[in-house]
């Protein structure tokens, strides 16, 4: 009778590559080569653009924006691991993802720049819009989820978001639904360990974001965010699972925003530096680097010629995205409904006379 | 034909809707076996199954958050909120991201949703069962709102709420859920949105109403055209958004004369937002100021008092009259 | 490196007195015959109440409201375990808590009855009034919580839900909040298996809801809900670390909803009759007369005379429920603020006027 | 005296309210160490230390919760919402719960609560975070809604909101938070809520506004009076609930005619419930229609749209004008 064990609960979690770049052979995902290289070259193109999209706002060319440094091999490691037809429900930071999913590059900057029409991304891509009420946009993933396996389709949707985010009443609605309804979705928390100015033991009282599935019946991981082969070798796993009808999986990719929170916060105000510089050494991308190293998948040459391309694509993308012209002012009233209202349009024509005026 | 009440005007249109298109489905709390707390989808889940006739977890953030998934995806959600006053933890899924899906994509997205719910007093319900707050929806941009008024327009508002494009809030007067039958035709037809009715025409004055109180709006013109006081035309808004300002105008400037009523709250009701349409556009026909007959700004009371609360027929008989004395 | 466990977590559960009445002496609490001779008389005035509620109901005389049948060792024990000075912050479910917490009975018909004044507790009761919407109360007991720790008052929260009221997003944010804050709170889920017509299965795919606490750092546990002596024992443990300063607990009380809904529901519509047998034979207060029959603490003669001082208190209650006055027409505006505003005031005056002139 | 702008106003009435009263704390995100996105409660934290400066996990619902458990045991909590578009998952807990508590209790239990967000546009922000949504809140019987013009208003009207026994919304227009500074007394004062202010006196027209529109309104009405086209009264409205009807009504009545102007969008601001209340109770002095200026019925555009959005001066000038012709 007395005090009985009920259920016993594991955590664990998965490191595939170390700092030096030795991989566990046993759990090293099934990539080849080239893909190797290609995951390289997106982390780099990643960096670069996050480089220069800081400049272009320094400028004035920019509005503000979320950086992405640190958290390459998290987000995208995780897109690279999804399939044609699977869907992505990002937060607002996942560049990299955006890069991998097809995403012209041009309108990521587009949107950065106070354009909507950046996320007017192409039809079939399967992305959703960049989504800045935190921890919302997770309960969509698991309608899109739904609605894939109840249209009998065998993909999955990757949804991304913050430590912080799992805050959120909607964090724990969308794991609860999905667990219900075993949506084939994979909810990949970025535990950077700062929600702005927030560090993760103020944002939860729980040793891990992973053990956050127990509360849902949903399996759970910890993962090395900073290890590119670590995450996708698991979201692959969850993705496959969750196609093959095994349900949802909560995922967490333990890495850290080594940039302020956006380009309007200073991170020197609350955060030691001490953190970053541990951070420093866990480098994503030094880290690849270094396996392909060992591996002879990379030379000074090659390590040259990736950037270069890089530093071309992003002189591309900038040059496109400069190019781009001011929306209309009557695109205010366009998009709200399938068929603009008669208030609208009203407005719309108050609006475009009195600018005719002004002329 | 069938003699049909407005709760089995809403279920009606649910089951031809989800006859007609696989992409229909309906979710929310208890909507399944139990066929919902008033049984506006009673044999539903028996007729259309489990996989569109869906129960869900006790969350409506995330019932509501889960459909525009759903919309997002090709699905005609239409989710069920047990009773307006728990609409709230939906709100922000509703503003945030219901209505600006379309815009924020530049119409890449968009999210053909439909949130019904049981709205208004007038039941001896428990607190928060009683709720008018249409006008947090009206103010959205994005949003529809629509709110019958009768089981014919019931059947057929939802129909073309079902089939827009865009996310439509939908209130259900619970009052008058059961209180009256009408003749509601068989097969399935579309009332149009955006558009309000005449409903009663008059020459005097124009009452402008929607939802459970054009009952009203209309008993009080009987009364005061048989005590030959006025003769008094209703117009039912049926669509708060977008409204259909020409209908409503096009009453005042024949009438001189208007009153606008709801249950919900006075200030900042959308009442006041009738009334300055009507005085901006109309305000040399106007003879007498634009009164609202409204709850008081008050929380909706338990039923002790609610009598107290809502606009009756006397009160708005009495209104007319100071309107027409002015 | 691989894979690697990060934590493992146990989830237990308590039970203390079985289906016959006998107890583990070591987990027995330690009550003396005059306590149980209370709890169970605060058992057997709630269950007459509430079937006379239901009559009340049925003729007209009272409004529609919850049942708490099947229920009573939940959350009476819990609040039995409450000390002096104790928080208690109810869902709507938790009659006899009222009842425990020496809340004036006709008042719990008043408030069902239609009536706000029903709500108006003794001064100094620290009971909140009933909270309809679901799950949104237990922030309340968050805040409280805080609140009694920063005046340095050795006192706990107990906040009382449904199982319903796990899937709402304030559930998790109230867990969140309690767990970073080390509230002196204590959540006491009244897992009645049903939330209306939802069955435990559809509202959760975790197997329990005390293992719910672990996405919060916080200690969970499972409680035989109509076993009145392990939820008493396990509420007073957790309300005792609450004020020592170690933090808050879900606890999770397994018990049954044994009638519908509330009175305006039909439960034959969608619950299987077997279930409500099996959970016959589980009757809290049976079980507690077994106990007691056996210690020497009941006989036919004591069942009797608390059979009949619990239905003279319930004449007495109801006499004094139909004695209550209407409220006056004015207290609609009375109370929305310390001070009233002119709109009120104005409004209050109209409606005044408009039922003088009716008279 | 010392030369502040609104974001000190803020920082200095909180300041001096945590000093007042150990009851006062501040809660919500990054409003301890960081000192606030805006930095509205910088050096709160090194003050008055983790226990009155509090920053919170990431979940306004869970803010404004426990900020009501901590009222309903006698606290002051000050809650931030980091931007005004971010409170609608708190907006359940306000209305289902802060409105009500006292109502509920009949009494026995209040809740003085502040709920203060950044609000409004022009500050080249990012989606949802340029909200004006201030009647959702206006609507809501139970609570007060406060939206300061100036540095001076702002410090006294918290402080107001600070010690009242009831639940207030404070709305502080982001865009004027360091455009304008302004002489502001070194010691603690208040401004009464439920007080609207003639902030220019004039004969012609009443210009009704609040937030940063006033300052647009003054200085459209400096414009009309140079070029001598007419005499504007600018009333800066302040509460928004509990509405100063007697101020704007005496205004009007005096100049007999209104415009009222705010950034929200159109449909359903609370300006309706201005216009609607102007027309109702001085009709007969109205030589023209109350027209009201304000954002289009459109979601809050990114930044190269922003300026087509706004009421701008010279939208403002050309509005007035067309009354003065009407
Ligand atoms: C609902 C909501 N509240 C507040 C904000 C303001 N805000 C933007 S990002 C952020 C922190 C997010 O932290 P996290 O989820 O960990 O993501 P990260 O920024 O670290 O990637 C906050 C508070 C917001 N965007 N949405
Ligand atoms: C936010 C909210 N949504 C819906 C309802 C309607 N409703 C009242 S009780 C209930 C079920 C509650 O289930 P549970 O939390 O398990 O408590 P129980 O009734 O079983 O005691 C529902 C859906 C409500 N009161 N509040
Ligand atoms: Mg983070
Ligand atoms: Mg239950």
């Amino acid at each position: 009778m007395p005090v009985t064990n009920l259920m016993t609960f594991n955590v664990s979690r998965m490191e595939v590559m170390d700092l030096d770049g030795n991989v566990d052979a046993g759990l090293m995902p099934d990539l080849s080569p080239e893909q190797v290289a290609e995951l390289y070259g997106i982390m780099v193109l990643t960096r670069r653009l996050d480089e220069r999209m800081l400049k272009l706002q320094r400028q004035g060319r920019l509005g503000t924006f979320a950086r992405v440094l640190g958290q390459e091999a998290a987000h995208i490691g995780a897109a690279y691991a999804m399939r044609e037809g699977d869907w992505l429900v990002p937060a607002f930071r996942e560049t990299g993802s955006f890069i991998v999913r097809g995403i012209p590059v041009e309108r990521v900057l587009q949107y950065w720049g106070g354009d909507e029409w950046g996320q007017h991304f192409p039809e079939g891509s399967r992305v959703l819009p960049v989504s800045v009420p935190v921890g919302t946009h997770m309960l969509h993933a698991v309608g899109i989820g739904w609605a894939m396996k109840q249209d009998r389709e065998r993909v999955a949707v990757l949804t991304v978001f913050g430590d912080g985010a799992t805050s959120e009443g909607d964090f724990h609605e969308a794991m609860n639904f999905a667990a219900v309804f075993q949506a084939p979705a994979v909810f990949l928390c970025q535990n950077n360990h700062w929600a702005i100015s927030v560090p993760y033991g103020r944002q939860t009282a729980a040793a891990s974001i992973a053990q956050k599935a127990i509360a849902y019946g949903m399996p759970g991981i910890q993962v090395d965010g900073n290890d590119v082969f670590a995450v996708y070798r698991v979201v692959r796993d969850a993705l496959d699972r969750a196609r093959n009808g095994e349900g949802p999986t909560l995922v967490e990719a333990h890495t850290y925003r080594m940039a302020d929170h956006t380009t309007s916060d200073d991170a020197r105000k609350y955060r030691p530096p001490e953190e970053t510089a541990y951070w420093q050494e866990r480098d994503p991308l030094e880290r690849l680097a270094r396996y392909m190293r060992r591996k002879g998948l990379l030379d000074e040459a090659r390590e040259a010629e990736t950037l270069a391309r890089a530093e071309a694509e992003v002189d591309r993308v900038v040059a496109a995205y400069e190019a781009f012209p001011a929306p209309p002012p009557d695109d205010l009233f366009a998009h709200l409904y399938a068929e603009m209202t008669p208030a609208l349009r009203a407005q719309r024509d108050a609006l475009l006379a009195a600018l005719g005026e002004g002329e | 034909m069938a003699d049909l009440n407005l709760v089995e005007a809403v279920r009606e249109g649910l089951r031809q809707e989800l006859a007609r298109d696989r992409k229909v489905v309906v979710l929310g709390e208890d909507v399944a076996k139990d066929g919902g707390v008033f049984r506006s989808t009673d044999g539903l889940f028996e007729q259309f199954g489990p996989e569109r006739v869906i129960d869900t977890p006790l969350a409506e953030s995330g019932i509501v958050g889960m459909a525009i998934g759903m919309a997002v995806a090709g699905y005609r959600p239409v989710a069920e909120i047990q009773f307006s006053g728990f609409v709230y933890p939906a709100y922000d899924q509703l503003v945030s991201h219901a209505s600006r899906l379309r815009n924020r994509s530049r119409g890449l997205y968009a999210c053909p949703l439909v949130v019904r719910m049981p709205y208004g007093g007038g039941i001896r319900a428990l607190e928060h069962h009683s709720e008018s707050m249409e006008a947090i929806f009206a103010h959205v941009p994005g949003l529809k709102v629509v709110i019958p008024s009768n089981p014919y327009d019931a059947k057929g508002l939802l129909a073309a709420a079902i089939r827009d494009p865009d996310p439509v809030i939908f209130c259900e007067p619970a009052r008058i859920y059961r209180a009256v039958r009408m003749e509601v035709p068989d097969e399935a037809y579309e009332v149009p949105l955006g558009e309000a009715k005449v409903v009663r025409e008059g020459v005097d004055i124009s009452v402008i109403a929607w939802g459970a109180l054009v009952r009203t709006a209309r008993q009080a013109a009987e009364q005061l055209a048989q005590e030959g006081v006025c003769d008094v035309e209703v117009v039912d808004v049926r669509t708060l958004s977008p409204l259909d300002t020409g209908t409503v105008l096009a009453s005042v400037q024949k009438t001189g004369r208007a009153l606008v009523v709801h249950e919900a709250s006075r200030t900042g009701g959308f009442g006041a937002e009738i009334a300055a349409q009507i005085q901006e556009q109309a305000l040399l026909q106007l003879q007498a100021p634009v009164r609202r007959v409204a709850g008081s700004d008050v929380i909706p009371p338990l039923a002790k008092l609610e009598d107290y609360f809502q606009p009756s027929m006397n009160l708005l008989v009495n209104e007319i009259r100071a309107t027409m004395e002015f």
